[in-house]
This record gives C-alpha cells, structure tokens and sequence, in this order.
C-alpha cells in the first residue's frame, strides 16, 4: 500500500465528536440483539476518522446514532456522543434539532432517495437555512444558489428549480453534499458517499468533500468499506467488526503494521499488497449473524491465529500508548510478524 | 456475543441460529394481529360448521317468542334474544356468518382473481391493451354500482349468485388499475429487463417476478374490499334487495332489524358488530400479513408497543 | 398539460359511449314501464296506446336509435313520472349531490391526512392503534344503520340536530355528511397512514430531520406531498363510490339528489330520467379521474415531466 | 413516456394544490349554504300557523285527475280540489259536496244540481259548466288519466251542462254507482289544459297550491274564498321521508305535525293514532298451477296461515283477521264470514291427502311480496313462508319492486315462473265490493288468476243490483268464493298509522291514506266547533 501523505489538519484540542461506550440493540423477531457493542472514538476538527468494515459490521449504525436518525427497531442502551461538550444522547428532541445541521450533518450513500423527489433540489439545499437561521423563502434560494455553485453544479440559478430526478447521480451526491455543510457543521458525516458511483465520479466527489473540509475546518467521519479511500483520505481509522471495534489509530501505521488479524486479512485482500505469483488472501468465511455472535473474541470463527484462549475469553481494546489499540490477544505477536 | 431477550449482563448462552422467525411467533408477538386471526378464525369455523351445529333453529318460528330481550334463562338459543319472528338471534347470527361470507369471499375473489389478471397483463404490456383494460376499467367504474345491482337483481331476481356476480364485476376495476399502476412501474425495472433479455415468456415474468411484488397490494385491497362487499350487501337489504329469506345474512339482519332500534336494539346491533369485528379483524390480519411478508418490514413486527416517553433513551423524534 | 387534457378527454368518448348504451340495455332489461303507470284496470288497448305515445313498441334497435338521436340534439326525453324535462330534473338533482359529495370528499381529505399522519409519526404507538382501530370501524359501519341512529341519537334524544330535509342552517348538513364521511375517512385514514409509514422510512426524510427539520415540518413538508399519490387515488375511487352512499342518505334524509332520482327512476321505470342521470354521473365522474390525474400531476413533478407539456 | 434527464423544464410556478383544493372546498361549503338558505324561506318551524305533513315520496305530479293514485290524491283531493260528491268513509254513505242533490232521472241518465257560490283559486265562479268540463277531460280525454281506468270502464260518458248550476250525466249501461264513480273526479275549472297534464291544479279546495319546491316541500295557503269553513291552520307544508323511522322522528323532534304510514312498532306511542285504511292483505293464489291447482293444497294453505300471530307480532296489533277481500263498511262486506283458524294438523292431513293422490306437493311455490307494502311485509312473507312449510309445501320468497310485483299481479299473467303465491294488498276505497269482484274474482279478472263460471255470473248479477240486495248479493259471492274457488287466503284488515303532534287535534278515518283532509285538522287549543 503506498499511503499517500495527507497533510495533518489544523485542529483544536477539544474533539469536534466524541463517541464512548456506544450500545445500540436491535430488536428483530429472534429476540434483541446487540448490534453496536461498546463503540468509542473521537474526532477533532480539520480531522477526518474512517469507519472501516464489511457491510453489517454496526458502523452505519453507530452513524446513525451519532445524528439520532435511528430506525425505531434500534435503540440506542448505552454510552454517550458528546459534541461541543455535551451528550446528545441526553437531550431533548428540540435541543437536538438545533444541532442538527449547524453541528452535525449526514451524507448518505443513495442521492436519489436522499433527495426528496418531490421538492425542487433549491428548496431543499436551501432548508437548513430556513429552519435554523429564519432566512426568508427567496434569500434560502439565494444561499442554495450560492452552495450549488460551490459544490460545482453547472446553471445553478436554473438547475435549482429542478427535481432530483432531473440530475445524474454524481450530481445528486454534490447537491447531497451542499445540503449537508450548508451550515457549515463541526462534524460531518458521510456514510459511504461514493459507493454508488462511477470511479471517476468517485474521485471528484471525494475532492469535492476535501476541498469543503479544507475550507470549513469540519471533523469528518468517512464511513466506508473501501480500503483505498480511507488510505487517502483518512487520518485516523477505526475498524469494526460485529459490532465492535477491533483496531483503531492513525492510518498511516495502522494499515502498514496491523495489529488484528482482522485488519490485516482486510489489508492482504488488496491486490496492491499481494504478491505476485500468489493466490490472492482473502478474509475466510463471513461475519457472524448478529444472532451468533461467539461469546469469546467476535473474530474467532475467521481467526488464522485461533488459539484456546479466543474462544473462552473477549480481547478487550487495549490501548498500546501510541495512539492506537487492539482488541486482539496476540496483538503484540502480530505487530512483530 | 449475543443477547436473547431480557439481555442478562453479559449474555453467554448461544442463541439458536434462527433465520426466519416462525409465522406463529411473529403472529404472537402482534397482540392486535393474534387476536383478529382468532376472531377470523371462529367466524371461518362458525361459518363452516356452524349449520351443522344449529340445524334448523335459525329458522324455527315462534310468533308468541317475538322480540324477547337476551337473556340467561332461555337456554342457547335465547343468549341473543329473539327477533320478531320469535327466532333466536344467535342461531341467526350463526347461519348468517356462512351467507355472508358464502357471499363476500367469492365476491372479492372474483374480483380480485379477474382484475389483478387483467391489471397486470395490461400493465406488463402497455399500450393498446392497456388502454383498452383502462377504458374498460372506467366504463365499469362509472356506472354507480349500487343501481346496476339493484336494475339488475330486481330483473333477474336476487340470488346470491346473482349478488355475487355483480360484486365482482363492480369491484373489477379497483384491482385492475391497482394492478396496472404496479405493473406498469415493474415492467421498466432491471429485474424484468434482464428476464426478457433471457428469452422469459411475458407469462412467466409476469408470474415470476411481477406477481410476488403486486400481491401485497392487492392482497391489502381484497381485505378493504371485503368489507366494501359485505356492506354493498347490507345496503341492498336496507333497498329489499340482496339476500332474499329464508337465507339471512348479517347485512340483511342490520337492515331489517333497523326498524327496531329504539325497541329491539339486539336484533340490529349484534350483526352489525359481527360486521364491524370480522372487517376489522380482516384489515388488521392484512396490515400484518403486508408487514410480514416484506423482509424489509418485517422488523416492524418486533417491535415493543412504545408509548410516550417510555424509553428515555432513544428521543421519540428517532422513531419514523 | 393541456394536450393531455385533451388527449384523456377524447379517449373518454368511446367509454361515454359505451355508458351510454349500457344503461340504455340495461333500462330496457327491466321492462316495460306500462303497469306502472296506466291503472291497474287499464285495457290491452290502452296498454298498446301508451306503449306506443311512448315509442316502447318499437323495436329495441330503433328505440336506441331514437333515443341516440335525441340524445345528440341533448334532449334527453320527458320523465313518465312527473312529466318534465328529464334533463331539467337531473340537473335540478345534480347540485344536492355535488355539493354534498365534494364537501364530504373535502372534509374526509383533510381528516384523514391529519389523522392518519399523526398514526404513521409513530407507529404501534397508542395513538396509532386508536386511530387505525377508529378508522376501521368507521369503514365498517353500514351507513344506513349509522344515519337512522344518527337520527334517533342526535335528532330526537339529544335534539341537536334536526332530523332531515334541506331546509335550514349549517346544522341541516351535519347528519347526511356524517354518514356519508364515515366510510371514505375510514379508508382514507388507513391510506394515509400506509403511504405515510413507508414516506416517512425514506432517505430524505431522515436527511429532512439531519438538518434539524420539526416533525411538522417532516410530516407536512416532506413526506406529505411523496405520500399523496396513492390517497388521491383511492380518494378518487372514494368520491366515485359516494353515489351509493348518496343513494342511501339521499333516501333517508330527503334530499333530492341524483341518487335519489335514479333509484326512484329505476324504481319507477322512468327511462328517460334514469338514462339522463346515470349519464350526468358518468360524464362527472370521467371528469373526475381527469381531475385525479391532473393532481398526480400537480404533486408529482415526475409525473408531470412524463406528461408531454 | 420517458424523458432525457438531462432537459430541465422551464420553471413553472405551480399553483399550491393545497390552497387551491382549500379555495374549492370553501366555495363548495357556502355555495351549499347558500343553496340550503334560499330554499327555505320558511324553514318549517313549528310556528302554529303551518300544518306540516311529512309523507312517504314526493307526489308525482298534482294533477287532479290522477288523484287515484295515492301520492297524489294525499295532497289533491279535498284540499286543492273537490268532487260532486264525496263518500262518507265511515259510513260509506254519499254527502253532497260540490253538487247539492242527484237522482237518477232515467235508466242511463243522472242528474246533479251544483253548488253556487263556490269560486276556484284563481277567482272564477264555479258553474256546472266546469263540472261538466272536469268530468269530460278526466274521463273523454285522451289524458289517460288514471282515474278513468280505474273507476270507469271503457265506455265514454255524455256529459251535459244543463244551465248554470244543473248537469246530466249518460253512461252507456245501466250503472246504480255513478255518484259514487263520480265522487272521483275532482272538479278544475274549464280553463284547465285539456291537451296535456298539468303538474299544478286550481280547484274550489280550502287550500291552494303556494309553491312546489321540487323534490323539496310543496306550500299550501288557505284559500280565502273557500264557500265552506275555514280551516284552522292558514298554511300548510308537504315535506317528503321514505324511511318510516324518519318520519316518526319528525313528530318526536317536533318537525312535523302529522307524519303518514309509521311503522306498526310505534302504534304504543301516545303521538300516533291508527286508523283501519280499508286495505286487506292477502296471498292469491295461482289455481292454474301445480300443486296450488289443487283445492285441498289452497286450503290447506288457506288454514296453515296463523292470522293473530302475524298481526300481534308483525303488524303492532293493529290489523283484524281477514276472511273475506272486503273490509267492514263497504258494500258486500260479510258479517257470517269468520277468518280461518290456524289448524296445522288439519292443514298437513290435506297436503298429505294432495300428495297421495298425485298432486306434486313438493314443487317450489314462489311466494312473491313487494317491498314497502306495508310496514312488516318482509317479515310477514318469512312468517307466511314458514307457516306453508310447516304442513309441507316447499316455499322460496321473492321480494320484488313495484313494477315487478305488478307484473305477478296484472294480466297478461307471467309465463314459466312456476306457482306463484302472490302476497297482494287490497285497497277498498271506491267502498263497493263491486270495484273488488271485477278484479279479483272473475275468471278473467284484470287481477284474477283464475274462477269459476258461477262465480263470475254471480259477480255480474250482483252488479246489477241496488241497496239491501246488492249488499247480500256481494256478500253471498264472496262466502262462494270461500267454499268453491279458494284463490285467496285472505290474511288481514290492515290499520294505517299515522304520527300526530300533539298540538293538533284529528281524527283519521279510512280514507285517510287517499286523501288527507287538512280542513279537518284543528289546532289543539282551539275549541271544536
């Protein structure tokens, strides 16, 4: 993996976001489950923090929870989110909304059920402005214009009496995202912002998302499945695994010295880092069902180092003093092979 | 790790491995849906075998037992009253759950068979045969269907077949064009193109991958409608139409005992809460039969009946 | 917009058509009037005189014919039973019913999109399980049954309001509109609630409440006007349906509407009336769906684009 | 029907749905006020100067010379118009009305000196003149005025105005009851249209048409110049229910001050008087058809039926068991005739007998009854239908709409409907069991299924005859009828009942349901006079 060099943020001290001990239990017809188990991370401003792991891993989850938009099937036990200094678990439904939007923001993956179809998209980038800074309906359209502009919509004067089904999906995704910094937030959230779009699309959305974080100083929280974007873009990762998390630090180290089996099986199935000539490795088996979660390490089951003491016993996180952790019980073993 | 439902501390008994919950548990866990099926059930039972068990006692005059309150002392029979034929009401309600339904299941099925047949193929193939299905879809709509039964049942005189027919054919549209409008969008979806891409016959994709998707909705129309029937037949009896005696249905039951509010309340009001409890039941059987046939609902079902404020934890703004 | 108001009302024709004929078949299936209207001791000849001052001797393709033509001269013949114009009488009737129909239509639209919003905010929640189980019984009442006890409860025993008839304030409307609202609110709420449900899971609904959006604002802003299209559709099928319903409440309440004039056509035999009426219905309710497509139109800009402008 | 993504439409400002449906909803709401308001003028409070009168439809039209019919003749006769003659429904006796005296001046001819004094509505003298005219154009005409056929036969009538105030009138036989047939014809003055109907009539009545709001209320005001007694309420206001409940809730709530045809279950209420309408109910039976061709099956049937418990049960008490076609206070009424007790054993020994000797017994007779008959009909049909099975028969109901009924009814008798058990319901107000045996007892009756050849020369000879022997004539036929031919089993005398409030004062008599003589209604407070 050739980890590209991103510039260290300017950041405050304080954290933008700060997430402890989240719990989030999903009741389905087999009885609730633990979905999100124990999720702590932080991010200051000018920061971007990846999310890594598979689909059903709990990160879109944990997102979720940060900007309370839960599905009522969720629920959130346990933790806090602390954004300027208070829990937003704690809140009033009122007292959230008001940092909805000027504090924390959400992108999401699917544009054009992210936009509302019925709506002219002026409208709609133009609502946060209306619902938090009381701007008439013509002085919204104003500053909509002024953000389709910035997020690179061409005609934006025209294209802002459109409907979402009139743009393309790249499109969307930067009108999402003018939506979402509108006020220019602490925290910004993307969960999986470009999975849904071309490679070259890809690409410019993620500058587009740069550039904005650049210009506005917000922490950013990239969710994502996607090794190669949270290698260029990200500073810190936290990489989960049934809803846990199983290894976070710095990118950089991370990813060149993995201390969980599991972020190095997710490292070996890169292409990049396969040798030539070799099967490619990949990460045998699935994540467990929510249902089947095993009691001791939650990797157990896809664990090349399996040994007796997995299966008896969790790996709790344990922080290694250079700012980063693991929750696996050989992880000094593997950080030396 | 996993947690069965009151999570113990730390959770350490490994949960059965269940993929898709049983229909029995999901229904068990809808307290509401649980109970509509029990009602749907009995009423199925009674009107199954409820003759059998009766015989003639829904008949049986007795001029001197006219109108007589219900009451504990007069056996069974005289639980519900009598109406003013001195006939009980209970043996009455009984028979007439079987013409009711006898009436209102084939009526909807019909309909609901014809025009979701006729919706689909005319929405999967679009135009001319669309419109055509549409055009004919408006003509039906537009005779008010009421008169055309009662044109119809006073010319060729009201029997139940006679009502059963006319139901359908008046009910036809509703699931054609609900049928059409899924069609229609279904038709231009990948799933379809890559069908016929294959060399699919437009039967097969209809049956295959257009139906499964359409039921829901229709299957949620049919229950409306099942109610629509039953009270399309009422209102004929109020005109003297529809179920002609001897045979008696609770609709007819409604309309003649209506004439008696004030002094035989019994006689009116207990068919009509048969009415008002098997429809109800029947909505919310569906409205929990839609959910649970929808893998992307059917969490819906899980879910604790939340009232207000009750879960401090999550904002109430959080539930959709 | 309006080629295609164009193009729905040209392909209205051939169904108009085919209303047409239905109802002259089926009027003719029931006989001839004759009995009804000579006295019970009325001679074969008189029989034959009043068939023929009446052309019903005729052959039946020639009374079509007849009928057709006049038809397209717009005189729809004389009632039998009252002597007048039949299109005087319809017309006469159609307001009543238009008005009763549209304010019922209009009262039920708006209490289910409350209603049944405030339902969908919360699903399985208390006031979900009230509404859904009120609009449920709602929808299966017999309005009949509902307007006699009307009239018992709250015109005589409580003495709000008054029995029947046209003739008064406000207060006239509430019992006939009461009946004829409980079954299209009924279903409308549960409507409502369906499509709100499923609106209010949505992407942008979630999106809405990430930039701090009210739950008002949610409800009414956002998911309202994505849920509307299947509720104008089955409100459409409602209004259609509310015929039957102004039959009966026509009836009891004696109002002289056209559901009252058709059934008492039908029941009298009276051809031309009947002819004239259920045609007038036709016509209304064609312009009807028109009227449904043009508001899918309104609150669907997808479907607006479809729709060659 | 798809479009490229990538053309925008111009914007368009599009009208808020919402407000614009606000908008149509507001217009619709006052628009029908506004039309509730302007038609009611008089919004029929109980003021105590209008008599309010709720009936079961809308008059058809209020030509007089349809007054035979019922809807009609409610509001028409001797309130707008009046007859020469009018009968005493008590008494069946003939009382001078617009005519003061008749006798029969030959064997054809009759004679009828006229009222002076008397003006119509519109301001004209009365005159035998318009006598004359009236009776020309109800019964010469080509009208087809339903009282022609109904009370005449085929024949035309010579007509004579014999100067101002006298008037022959010739039939074409012989006919001892032609004051009695002219008691129908209502006189209208000689301007009256004799080339089309007309919907609203002048006559010499205490009334006179105000208004007709159609499909609404009809307004009479008291007719000034009325040569009689004034009556007691200076207006009067028709408005129409179909459904009885709501016509009884009328009186309850105060709405109205007389509502006709309650339903038998309100007769206990203090504000409802009933009255015997001189109608009688009973099943005809088709003798042309097996098993009812059988004389023991039409008895047996006859003696199946439980008369006091239908009329206890079903009917409120208020009918009297029937043995004959004609009530009591009509000519030809029996008194020796007795109803036929309910004898099931007796009735299934003569079924079974039937059957023994080949008679199929268990064909499905068709009992057929029309809705709105009476109060009950469809309970009394259930009952009658029980009551025939139980001695064995095999009965279907078939409930039926007038015109359908009507077809069972009349001849031309349907064809291949199999034996039909016709629930009938007789109305006797002509008062003269001759208007009955004509119809219903000839072999070849307009309403007859069937006869006997004595029964038919009994009928034509008892026509012929006046006074004492007419009466014992009519009454000996019907008891043949009873004992020979058994096409009817007759069930009851039936009662009306009408809702009265209780600050009016009237008493309803037989003729009530024809004609309903507001004249005759008094304040509660006012002293009779």
């Amino acid at each position: 993996m050739t980890t590209t060099a991103v510039p260290a943020a300017p950041s405050a001290d304080t954290p933008a976001l700060d997430v402890e001990g989240l719990c989030v239990d999903l009741s389905t017809p087999s009885g609730r489950l633990r979905a999100v188990d124990g999720v702590s991370f932080s991010v200051r401003r000018g920061r971007t923090l990846a999310l890594l792991g598979e689909s059903g891993c709990g990160k879109s989850m944990t997102a979720l929870s940060v900007v309370g938009l839960l599905d009522p099937a969720a629920e959130v036990t346990g933790g806090a989110v602390r954004v300027r200094g208070s829990d937003t678990l704690r809140m009033s439904p009122a007292e959230r909304r008001k940092l909805a939007g000027p504090v924390l923001s959400i992108v999401f993956q699917d544009a054009l059920t992210a936009l509302n179809p019925v709506q002219p998209v002026g409208r709609q980038i133009g609502e946060p402005f209306r619902i938090h800074r009381g701007l008439s309906r013509r002085e919204a359209r104003e500053k909509a214009i002024e953000l389709m502009t910035r997020v690179g919509i061409p005609e934006p004067r025209e294209r802002a009496r459109s409907y979402p089904h009139q743009f393309s999906g790249g499109m969307r995704q930067r009108l999402l995202i003018a939506m979402a910094v509108a006020l220019d937030p602490d925290v910004l959230i993307a969960d999986e912002p470009t999975t849904a779009l071309d490679v070259t699309v890809q690409a410019q959305i993620m500058r587009l998302l740069r550039d904005l974080q650049d210009e506005r100083e917000m922490a950013v929280v990239l969710i994502t499945h996607d090794l190669a974007v949270v290698a260029q873009r990200a500073d810190d990762v936290v990489v989960m695994y049934a809803g846990t998390v199983v290894e976070e630090g710095p990118v950089r180290e991370v990813f060149s010295r993995p201390r969980h089996p599991y972020t190095r099986g997710l490292l070996d199935s890169v292409p990049e880092h396969a040798v030539r000539g070799r099967p490619l490795p990949a990460v045998p088996g699935s994540p467990p069902e929510l249902s089947a979660v095993p009691s001791g390490c939650v990797f157990q089951d896809r664990c090349p180092l399996v040994r007796e003491r997995c299966v008896r016993e969790r790996p709790p996180l344990r922080a290694s003093g250079d700012g980063r952790s693991a929750a696996c019980h050989f992880s000094e073993e593997l950080a030396r092979a | 790790m996993t947690r069965e439902e009151p999570a113990g501390a730390d959770g350490t008994s490994p949960a059965p491995a269940r993929h898709r919950p049983s229909w029995w548990r999901m229904l068990g866990r809808d307290r509401a849906a649980s109970a509509a099926a029990v009602v749907l059930a009995v009423t199925t039972l009674v009107a199954l075998f409820g003759r059998l068990v009766i015989g003639d006692r829904a008949q049986r005059q007795d001029l001197d037992a006219s109108l007589r309150p219900p009451s504990l002392g007069e056996g069974v029979y005289g639980l519900l009253g009598t109406d003013v034929l001195g006939r009980s009401v209970l043996a009455r309600l009984v028979d007439a759950a079987a013409t009711t339904l006898s009436v209102a299941v084939p009526a909807v099925l019909c309909s609901l068979l014809i025009g979701s047949a006729l919706g689909l193929w005319a929405g999967y193939h679009g135009g001319r045969r669309e419109s055509v299905a549409m055009r004919v879809a408006d003509v039906i709509l537009s005779f008010p269907s009421l008169l055309v039964a009662v044109v119809v049942l006073y010319v060729f005189s009201p029997s139940a077949l006679n009502l059963v027919l006319i139901l359908a054919v008046a009910r036809i549209p509703v699931y054609l064009r609900t049928a059409r409008a899924e069609a229609a969008e279904l038709r231009s979806r990948l799933f379809v193109d890559a069908a016929r891409t294959f060399g699919t016959p437009g039967r097969e994709i209809i049956r295959r991958h257009i139906l499964p998707i359409a039921l829901p909705t229709l299957l949620t129309v049919a229950t409306l409608d099942f109610c629509f029937v039953m009270l399309t037949e009422s209102s004929l009896s109020f005109l003297g139409i529809g179920i002609q005696p001897p045979d008696v249905s609770w609709g007819l039951m409604v309309a003649q005992g209506r004439q008696y509010l004030q002094t035989a309340w019994w006689i009116t009001v207990l068919p009509g809460l048969a009415i008002v409890l098997t429809t109800v039941s029947a909505t919310v059987l569906a409205a929990w039969a839609r959910i649970a046939t929808d893998p992307a609902q059917r969490w819906r079902l899980t879910l604790p009946v939340k009232r207000r404020g009750a879960s401090a934890a999550v904002p109430p703004e959080m539930i959709p | 917009m309006v080629h295609f108001l164009r193009k729905r009302i040209i392909s209205s024709a051939v169904p108009l058509f085919c209303v047409v004929l239905g109802v002259f078949f089926l009027a003719r299936m029931t006989g001839n009037p004759v009995d009804l209207y000579l006295p019970l001791s009325a001679t074969a000849e008189q029989r034959a005189e009043f068939s023929a001052a009446q052309g019903f001797d005729l052959s039946i393709p020639a009374q079509l014919w007849n009928y057709l033509a006049d038809a397209a001269r717009l005189d729809f013949g004389t009632s039998l039973r009252t002597g007048q114009p039949a299109t005087e009488m319809v017309l006469d009737a159609f307001p009543v019913t238009l008005q009763l129909a549209g304010v019922t239509m209009l009262l039920a639209i708006t209490g289910a999109l409350l209603v049944g919003s405030l339902a969908a905010y919360r699903p399985n929640s208390l006031a979900d399980r009230f509404a859904s189980l009120l609009s449920m019984t709602a929808a299966s009442i017999p309005d009949f049954w509902f307007a006699v006890m009307g009239v018992l409860v709250f015109g005589v025993s409580l003495g709000w309001l008054p029995t029947s008839g046209t003739l008064g304030g406000p207060e006239i409307w509430v019992l006939p509109i009461a009946t004829l609202l409980i079954r299209p609110f009924g279903v409308l709420v549960q409507v409502v609630r369906g499509s709100m449900v499923s609106a209010l899971s949505a992407p942008y609904v979630k999106i809405a409440r990430s930039k701090g959006a009210t739950p008002l604002r949610v409800i009414f802003g956002h998911a309202l006007r994505n849920a509307v299209t299947p509720v104008l559709t089955v409100a459409g099928d409602l209004t259609v349906g509310l015929v039957n319903g102004a039959v009966i409440v026509e009836t009891i309440f004696g109002w002289p509407g056209i559901g009252k004039l058709m059934i008492d056509s039908i029941l009298q035999r009276d051809f031309a009336v009947l002819q004239a009426a259920v045609l007038l219905t036709a016509v209304t309710i064609f312009a009807l769906n028109i009227l449904v497509d043009v508001c899918h139109a309104l609150t669907d800009p997808r479907v607006r684009q479809a729709v060659p402008a | 029907m798809k479009s490229p993504v990538s053309s925008p439409p111009p914007g368009r400002r599009r009208p808020r749905t919402t407000t614009t449906l606000l908008l149509a909803g507001t217009v619709l709401v006052s628009s029908g006020c506004a039309v509730a308001n302007s038609a009611g003028g008089d919004a029929g409070r109980a003021d105590g100067r209008t008599l309010r009168v709720v009936l079961t439809q809308e008059p058809p039209t209020l030509e007089p010379c349809e007054a035979s019919l019922t809807g009609t003749g409610v509001v028409v006769r001797s309130n707008i118009t009046e007859p020469l003659v009018e009968r005493d429904p008590v008494s069946g006796e003939l009382h001078p009305l617009l005519a003061t005296g008749w006798k029969q001046t030959g064997p054809r001819t009759w004679t009828f000196d006229t009222r002076s004094g008397v003006t119509f509505q519109n301001g004209e003298p009365f005159t035998a003149e318009d006598a004359a005219f009236s009776i020309d154009r109800a019964v010469n005409s080509d009208l087809a005025c339903n009282v022609e056929g109904y009370v005449f036969g085929d024949d035309d009538l010579e007509v004579e105005a014999v100067g101002d105030d006298r008037l022959t009138v010739t039939t074409a036989e012989p006919d001892p009851i032609l004051p009695l047939r002219l008691s129908f014809v209502e006189i209208v003055p000689r301007t009256t249209d004799t080339e089309a109907k007309v919907r609203v009539p002048i006559g010499t009545g205490p009334y006179a048409v105000r208004s007709w709001q159609a499909g609404t209320a009809i307004s009479l005001s008291r007719h000034d110049g009325y040569w009689g007694e004034a009556p007691d309420f200076p207006r009067a206001r028709y408005v129409w229910r179909s459904d009885a409940s709501v016509r009884a809730a009328m009186i309850d709530k105060d709405e109205a001050e007389i509502a006709v045809a309650l339903d038998s279950m309100e007769a206990e209420k203090d504000t409802t008087a009933a009255y015997p309408n001189n109608e009688t109910t009973a099943l005809r039976l088709d003798g042309r058809e097996a098993p009812l061709d059988d004389l023991r099956v039409r008895r047996a049937i006859d003696l199946a039926v439980d008369r006091p418990g239908i009329i206890d049960a079903l009917l409120g008490g208020l009918a009297e068991p029937a043995g004959q076609l004609v009530p009591p206070g009509v000519v030809g009424h029996s008194e020796e005739i007795e109803p036929v007790r309910q004898d099931v054993a007796k009735a299934r020994a003569l079924v079974r007998e039937a059957r023994a000797d080949g008679v199929p017994t268990g064909r499905t007779i068709t009992l057929v009854a029309r809705n709105g008959m009476f109060s009950g009909v469809s309970e009394t049909a259930e009952a009658l239908q029980y009551q025939m099975e139980r001695i064995g028969l095999r009965v279907r109901v078939r409930m039926a709409d007038t015109a359908t009924q009507l077809q069972y009814q009349l001849r031309p008798l349907p064809k291949g409907v199999g034996p039909i058990a016709l629930l009938i319901m007789h109305g006797n107000q002509a008062g003269d069991a001759a208007f009955t045996a004509s119809q219903y007892l000839l072999s070849d009756g307009p309403q007859s299924t069937f006869g006997s050849g004595d029964l038919d020369r009994r009928v034509a000879d008892a026509g012929l005859l006046s006074g004492g022997k007419r009466q014992q004539a009519f009454a000996d036929l019907l008891a043949h009828q009873n004992e020979t031919v058994v096409q009817y089993t007759h069930i009851a005398h039936m009662s009306g009942l009408l809702g009265l409030s209780p600050s009016i004062r009237y008493e309803p008599n037989s003729a009530t349901g024809d004609e309903l003589r507001l004249a005759e209604v008094r304040q509660a407070g006012a002293v009779k006079r």
